[in-house]
């Protein structure tokens, strides 16, 4: 299958070109286009006929990661760069742990984390990651004017997130960490680092005492497409690093998600894996934090 | 020509040698069949239906054939006056089958997603994938039917409206010719039951998965009123397209041409049939006078080939207290998909697989049953194990279920049964020449300290870790004799070559057959090393031209060393003998064949070394200078040579592995994996050990992560690589291949076939070593895919019952 | 109405200014439209076949997930651009001696882009190795001798 | 994809039925329907966009109304073509019962889809059905409760 005929290829060098050329077409037509590893797919199967197709590839504010204050990773960055920066806050871990494991090396060496959030494919790893890590997302609007909108907000369901057609994910951010923080993610699919059939992130702070005081869970891989379990988080609360008190958490997470039945895996199989991938990232997740420099 | 001659020690047989065919494909110069461009040459796209069983009310044509740069737009109608419908006589195997007729583009109706009914030609590929998606079908949809013993009920809708119903095969195939005898003898299998100690009987069921060539189909069609046809195709075998295609576009003999590119990009039965598409292609580049190329997208090929496997067996078995194996029962119902493939029209390979379900051991006596469905599935085609991976998963785990219930080893069971004199015939009827499973057996389990290993799993299991050991045995055909092909795939089974000598001292090999990766030009030219003392780097080999080649069957079936390169070992043989008669000769000694050795690039007259002369020297004296020659002899060095062998030959193995199971999620680590095989002698072990550890992956592959999934509407539901998951390098195991080889007696270098039937033993190895690490919690699994998911069920099912 | 762009693609070391349909792949510009055949598609739309994998700018890349056009300006490397005037690369004769390839139909992806990871990686673990390969399908092999014979380039290199 | 639902709606049931059938009512009801024309009393025909995200697919089919008991049962089917894309049908059986002066609507939808959409899409179609069917019968209940505000 090859692409149906694509009128228009522009490579802007700025935002404020891309919100110009977006403009000139009515909504829908121009398609933006950053790794291209998911989007390409579309074009080529023709479930996505792009008029005009925007190349994200020379904006150069787009690019790159800053651990200055917090954490800012531009939308075009690459899974490479993401997967290879060893200065990402432990706090922040999870977004390291699922970038060094989407896909293949070679999708990595393309792929980029603002594409993959506002694709928001059902089965993903960056959107509940960006969700379990509670990032911020900076959108540059039609006018111009940039907003910034917490993850919470910006994940509508498969394929559906907040930024508008007509507006540009410039990056994912995260405050400095506070105390003792860390995060995790890990997936499970039939094959190695294949789409997951459950993905679970888990970030957590600990007060003094090593006792999480804060805490959200995040699940990929289920029809609705990665979401935020709350429950999750709050049964973390409290949360002491005891190996005995991970099932009552994955009970909680079982508890307020419905899996499906499909096939990869029956909906009972995908409840185990949110137990066994539960326990492996919420122990992960609590070492980090206890290691980390307040 | 039959030489009995054994020279399997002298030194390029058996070498691992590297490959000569790499140079080309590791630097990009390889040719298949999307490299293949000529002048004017055209792109075409099928048009498929999107739904599985469906009438075609009409099709429109026209918004496509207005897209600029559109060629012609073809359907079914198009082909009526031109072309002959499916089957014709060559395709037909000679077995008692209700073969469909059809056309080669669909007319009537659709049979299953994927169905060909129409092509778009144009002049950019672009151009006729956009044009094609113009094409307006109309459909009456029809009650699907996806489920092969729904399929066989009475009343269920007949998909091939030209036989009464979906039963495309039936056989029994113990018991003899008449129903009497076939009643007596499942009275003596019954009585070998009700006496017998211990009886298992289960439903084991193999999903639908196959083989999926990593170079997709491919057809290039050109037409000139000099020459007529000529077609490249990716195929296993284009002598038999060449015939097909002569039957089926009329067109007389001296006007078809077929080649099969010079690199395929796999095949492993998935090329051996003839299909459709080629007819089509071949059809339009004769209508429009013009270059016609169609190269198989991934979708369209996981829609319509590379499917097999997909049956139910229903197998009993009767065995002894002492674990001696009585008698078998099977009932299979195998789903054949449509039956619009030609060659196999999908029965053929669960009828093989029915055949060999004796495998390696010996039984008294077995009563098997086969019925074959017709469903609104992908016609099953060829892969390797052709038939009988499902069958040889039912057998080698139900061993595994009479050893446990026993209590005996099972690699015991496996031992006390195997068959110890050959030649033997099995209680199906399938004949065995020679070689020696005691040997192979021992030399597996020389692999392993199962004493050790029992003492280790007892300790492992304490600790909650469940290991666990299996084994499974196999038999292949090395090759088929005429006496097996000619009813089965109604061919002959004899290899051919053609071995001409260049006057510089290069050697050309011609062979009918036409590989996808296995290293024939390597191999033959070790082959032609040790037959003339020169250097491999000194031969060149073509194959799969039609216009330049002997007739050959095919690249299936393990063919290889068996038939092709003994029969290239006999043109050398042909060809020897004819320099030493001119030798001696022009020596002025008496002399032949056996007084002169050919070594170093030298003839050397044995009884005189002193008289010798280089192989560039003799071979050119004898091509370009034929005066002064003896009596009766003319000059030239060619020879094309038939090999039959006068046996059915086979091959076979033995697999062991060793897996770890997490009960927490069923999840399973394979820590190791070693064979045994019994190949004949080894023209080159590197190829060999290629072969093996290929086809024991694509058995790994098959078993856990492949499975095509058809939806209650006949909706194809995995035809991506994201669907249907083919095993990384990520998930598979390192695998040991050792040898304990018994010389074929039946060919000249003791060679054996090898590689066709392969990854047959793989599931039974697998699942049977799950089941041992599980044997405290009573697992027996008797269906694929063995995934995580299922067996973690399995698991939770278990500890509930506990 | 354009439909086309003019881009300057380097391939192998060569300049191509051309004007090609904005939809136009990567793959097929690299195959069709300046015939170098080695880079192979084995999928349709998806992208996991790996056949095709090339060196954008030196990184490996699958050219079937990308438009000819968003290579403008870049370069391109082919695994009819790995060997030199000195023979083969280390990797390519590796996988001549180690038996590497059977059918050679996923080898071009397969090379390209191991001998990107053998850069990053020079003396990879045979787990690194596994993992890497996950973007590249093989049907032929079962992996075994493709695994070994990128050790045996790893070791060549690191000598 | 198989869905059971109920919904309560704030009208007499007559009301609600006719409603039902009412090509109007219908054709602001169903999402993303651009056309609906009836071809009989029971038979219309109309195109309908769906849209997931960015993914958008026209489909052109009838809408055919059958096993009608007036006023408490019906049955719509939709068949929509989405040419290359593929096709899918819906079937939904509609029961209505009276529910102190209002109308207690259960429905039972089946959706199946074919083609490139149901290989591409095969994961989002439970999603994206119930969530048709949803906006659907709530598009319904909208018009219906607005018509009914003067009469509450």
């Amino acid at each position: 299958m090859f692409p149906a005929e694509i009128e228009h290829y522009f490579r802007p060098q700025s935002v404020g070109e891309i919100h110009k050329l977006l403009a000139n077409y009515p909504e829908g037509d121009a398609t933006l286009i950053a790794g291209g590893q998911s989007l390409m797919q579309a074009i080529k199967s023709r479930m996505l006929r792009p008029v005009c197709l925007i190349d994200l590839q020379d904006v150069a504010d787009l690019q790159g990661i800053d651990n200055a204050n917090g954490l800012t990773i531009g939308a075009m960055t690459r899974y490479a760069v993401i997967a290879g920066y060893d200065e990402i806050p432990v706090a922040y871990a999870a977004i390291r742990d699922a970038a060094s494991h989407v896909g293949d090396r070679q999708v990595r060496n393309r792929g980029t984390i603002g594409g993959s959030v506002c694709w928001n494919y059902v089965a993903s790893c960056m959107p509940t990651v960006v969700l379990g890590t509670n990032g911020c997302l900076r959108i540059s609007g039609a006018d111009g004017e940039v907003r910034e909108v917490a993850a919470d907000d910006f994940f509508f369901g498969p394929f559906e997130t907040a930024c508008g057609e007509d507006e540009i994910l410039l990056s994912v951010s995260w405050p400095t960490p506070s105390g003792k923080s860390g995060s995790a993610y890990k997936k499970w699919g039939l094959a190695t680092d294949a789409l997951p059939v459950v993905g679970m992130c888990v970030s957590l702070s600990l007060d003094g005492g090593n006792i999480c005081n804060d805490a959200r869970v995040a699940i990929a891989g289920l029809a609705d497409g990665g979401q935020l379990v709350t429950a999750g988080g709050a049964a973390l609360l409290g949360f002491d690093g005891n190996p005995e008190a991970i099932g009552p958490v994955t009970a909680a997470v079982i508890d307020s998600v419905e899996c499906q039945s499909d096939h990869w895996a029956s909906a009972v199989y995908r409840e185990q894996l949110i137990r066994n991938l539960g326990a492996e990232v919420i122990e992960r997740a609590y070492q980090r934090a206890t290691a980390a420099q307040p | 020509m039959a030489s009995s001659e054994q020279v399997a020690e002298k030194p390029w047989l058996g070498a691992r040698m590297a490959r000569k065919e790499d140079l080309r494909l590791v630097t990009g110069k390889g040719q298949y069949i999307g490299d293949i461009v000529l002048p004017r040459m055209a792109h075409a796209v099928f048009v498929r239906s999107d739904y599985a069983h469906a009438r075609i009310r009409s099709i429109d044509t026209a918004a496509a054939l207005a897209v600029p740069g559109v060629i012609a737009v073809i359907t079914g109608q198009d082909l009526v006056d031109d072309v002959r419908t499916m089957p014709q006589p060559v395709l037909l195997p000679n077995l008692p089958a209700k073969y469909p007729t059809f056309s080669a583009l669909a007319i009537d109706k659709v049979k299953f997603h994927g169905t060909p009914v129409a092509l778009v030609i144009a002049r950019h590929k672009y151009i006729a994938e956009d044009a094609s998606e113009l094409v307006e079908v109309d459909y009456e949809e029809l009650p699907v039917v996806t489920d092969p013993e729904a399929a066989l009920e009475a009343g269920a809708p007949v998909i091939n409206e030209d036989h009464d119903d979906n039963e495309i095969f039936a056989m029994t195939f113990t018991g003899g010719e008449t129903e009497q005898e076939q009643i007596a003898n499942a009275k003596a299998v019954d009585e070998v039951f009700a006496n017998a100690d211990v009886t298992i009987k289960k439903r084991f069921r193999v999903h639908r998965t196959g083989l999926t060539p990593m170079e997709p189909r491919g057809v290039l069609c050109d037409w000139s009123e000099a020459d007529g046809l000529t077609a490249w195709i990716t195929t296993q075998r284009p002598h038999i397209d060449r015939l097909a295609l002569i039957d089926l576009l009329d067109i007389p003999a001296d006007k078809v041409r077929v080649i099969a590119p010079r690199d395929q990009g796999g095949g492993f039965g998935v090329k051996a049939p003839f299909f459709r598409e080629n007819v089509v292609i071949a059809h339009v580049a004769r209508k429009l006078r013009r270059p016609v190329r169609w190269v198989e997208s991934r979708h369209e090929s996981l829609m319509n080939v590379g499917q097999e496997r997909d049956q139910i067996n229903d197998l009993e078995i009767a065995a002894s207290n002492d674990g001696t194996l009585l008698a078998f029962r099977n009932h299979g119902v195998a789903d054949n998909g449509t039956g619009e493939t030609g060659v196999y029209w999908g029965f053929v390979m669960p009828f093989l697989g029915a055949v060999e379900l004796p495998n390696t051991y010996t039984w008294q006596k077995a009563d098997v049953h086969l019925r074959v469905a017709v469903t609104n599935k992908a016609c099953i085609t060829p892969s390797r194990a052709f038939g009988h991976f499902p069958t040889r998963f039912a057998i080698e785990r139900a061993i595994d279920m009479v050893a446990h219930k026993l209590g005996m080893e099972p690699a015991e069971v496996r031992r006390k049964n195997l068959i110890t004199e050959l030649p033997y015939t099995s209680v199906t009827g399938e004949f065995y020449d020679s070689g020696d499973l005691i040997k192979l057996w021992d030399n597996l389990m020389a692999q392993v300290d199962l004493k050790e290993f029992r003492t280790e799993q007892a300790a492992a299991r304490e600790e909650g870790r469940y290991i666990g050991i299996g084994y499974a045995t196999g038999v292949e055909l090395s090759g088929m004799a005429s006496e097996v092909l000619v009813p089965m795939e109604n061919q002959p089974g004899y290899g051919a070559a053609t071995v001409r000598i260049d006057p510089r001292g290069a050697v050309l090999v011609f062979g009918g057959d036409a590989p996808q990766g296995q290293g024939h030009e390597t191999s033959v030219s070790q082959v032609v090393a040790n037959a003339f003392g020169t250097n491999p780097k000194d031969t060149v080999t073509v194959e799969g031209d039609t216009g330049t080649t002997p007739f050959g069957s095919g690249t299936i079936g393990a063919r290889g060393a068996s038939y092709f390169m003994s029969a290239v070992h006999n043109a050398c043989v042909e060809i020897k003998q004819k320099i030493c008669r001119i030798l001696a000769h022009d020596f002025g000694v008496e002399g032949s064949y056996e007084d002169f050795e050919f070594a170093n690039s030298e003839v050397v007259y044995l009884a005189d070394p002193s008289l010798r002369k280089t192989f560039r020297q003799a071979v050119e004296r004898i091509i370009m200078h034929p005066i002064n020659m003896p009596v009766g002899e003319v000059g030239g060095l060619e020879a094309t040579v038939y090999f039959e062998a006068p046996e059915q030959m086979v091959c076979f193995n033995a697999d062991l592995c060793i897996v770890e199971v997490d009960i927490n999620s069923g999840e399973f680590d394979i820590l190791k994996w070693v064979s045994s095989e019994d190949v004949g002698n080894v023209i080159n072990p590197l190829i060999v050990d290629g072969q093996m550890q290929g086809a024991i992956v694509q058995g790994l592959s098959n078993t856990i992560f492949e499975e095509f999934i058809y939806d209650e509407q006949g909706q194809q539901l995995t035809a991506d690589f994201e669907n249907y998951k083919i095993a990384n390098a990520a998930d598979t195991p390192n695998i040991d291949i050792t040898y304990a080889s018994t010389p074929c007696p039946h060919t000249p270098l003791g060679t054996r076939g090898i590689g066709e039937g392969r990854p047959a033993s793989v599931p039974g190895a697998l699942t049977n070593a799950i089941c041992d690490a599980l044997i405290p919690f009573g697992i027996e699994i008797t269906e694929l895919p063995l995934r995580p998911d299922t067996l973690w069920e399995k698991l939770q099912a278990a500890r509930g019952d506990r | 109405m354009s439909r086309t762009n003019e881009v300057s693609i380097t391939v192998n070391g060569e300049r191509y200014d051309e004007t090609i349909p904005n939809r136009m792949l990567l793959v097929d510009f690299i195959r069709e439209h300046i015939g170098l055949t080695g880079t192979h598609v084995g999928c349709t739309y998806e992208g996991a076949c790996g056949a095709c994998t090339v060196h954008l700018d030196g990184a490996a890349v699958k050219s079937c997930l990308m438009l000819a056009v968003q290579a403008d300006g870049h370069d391109v490397t082919t695994v009819e651009g790995l060997a030199n005037d000195d023979g083969l690369s280390p990797l390519q004769q590796a996988f001549n001696d180690q038996h590497g390839l059977q059918c050679g139909y996923c080898t071009a992806g397969i090379l390209m882009n191991m001998t990107d990871f053998l850069r990053e990686h020079p003396d990879p673990s045979e787990d690194e190795i596994r993992r890497a390969l996950i973007g590249n399908l093989c049907r032929c092999t079962g992996y075994v001798h493709i695994v070994r014979a990128v050790k045996a380039a790893a070791a060549v290199g690191t000598k | 994809m198989e869905m059971n639902e109920e919904i309560r709606i704030n009208a007499p049931r007559e009301r609600v039925f006719a409603a039902l059938n009412d090509i109007e009512v219908l054709r602001q009801s169903i999402p993303g329907c651009e056309k609906l024309d009836a071809l009989s009393a029971t038979e219309y025909e109309g195109t309908i966009v769906s849209k997931v995200g960015p993914l958008k697919a026209r489909f052109t089919g009838g809408v055919t109304l059958s096993d009608i008991i007036a006023p408490q049962s019906y049955t719509l089917t939709g068949e929509g073509k989405g040419g290359p894309a593929g096709h899918a049908r819906m079937r939904t059986e509609i029961i209505l019962e009276e529910h102190e002066g209002a109308t207690l609507m259960k429905y039972a939808v089946k959706a199946e889809i074919g083609g490139k959409l149901a290989q591409l899409g095969g994961a989002l179609i439970d999603r994206t059905a119930k969530k048709l069917a949803g906006v659907f019968f709530k598009n319904f209940e909208a018009l219906l409760s607005d018509a009914d505000q003067t009469v509450e």
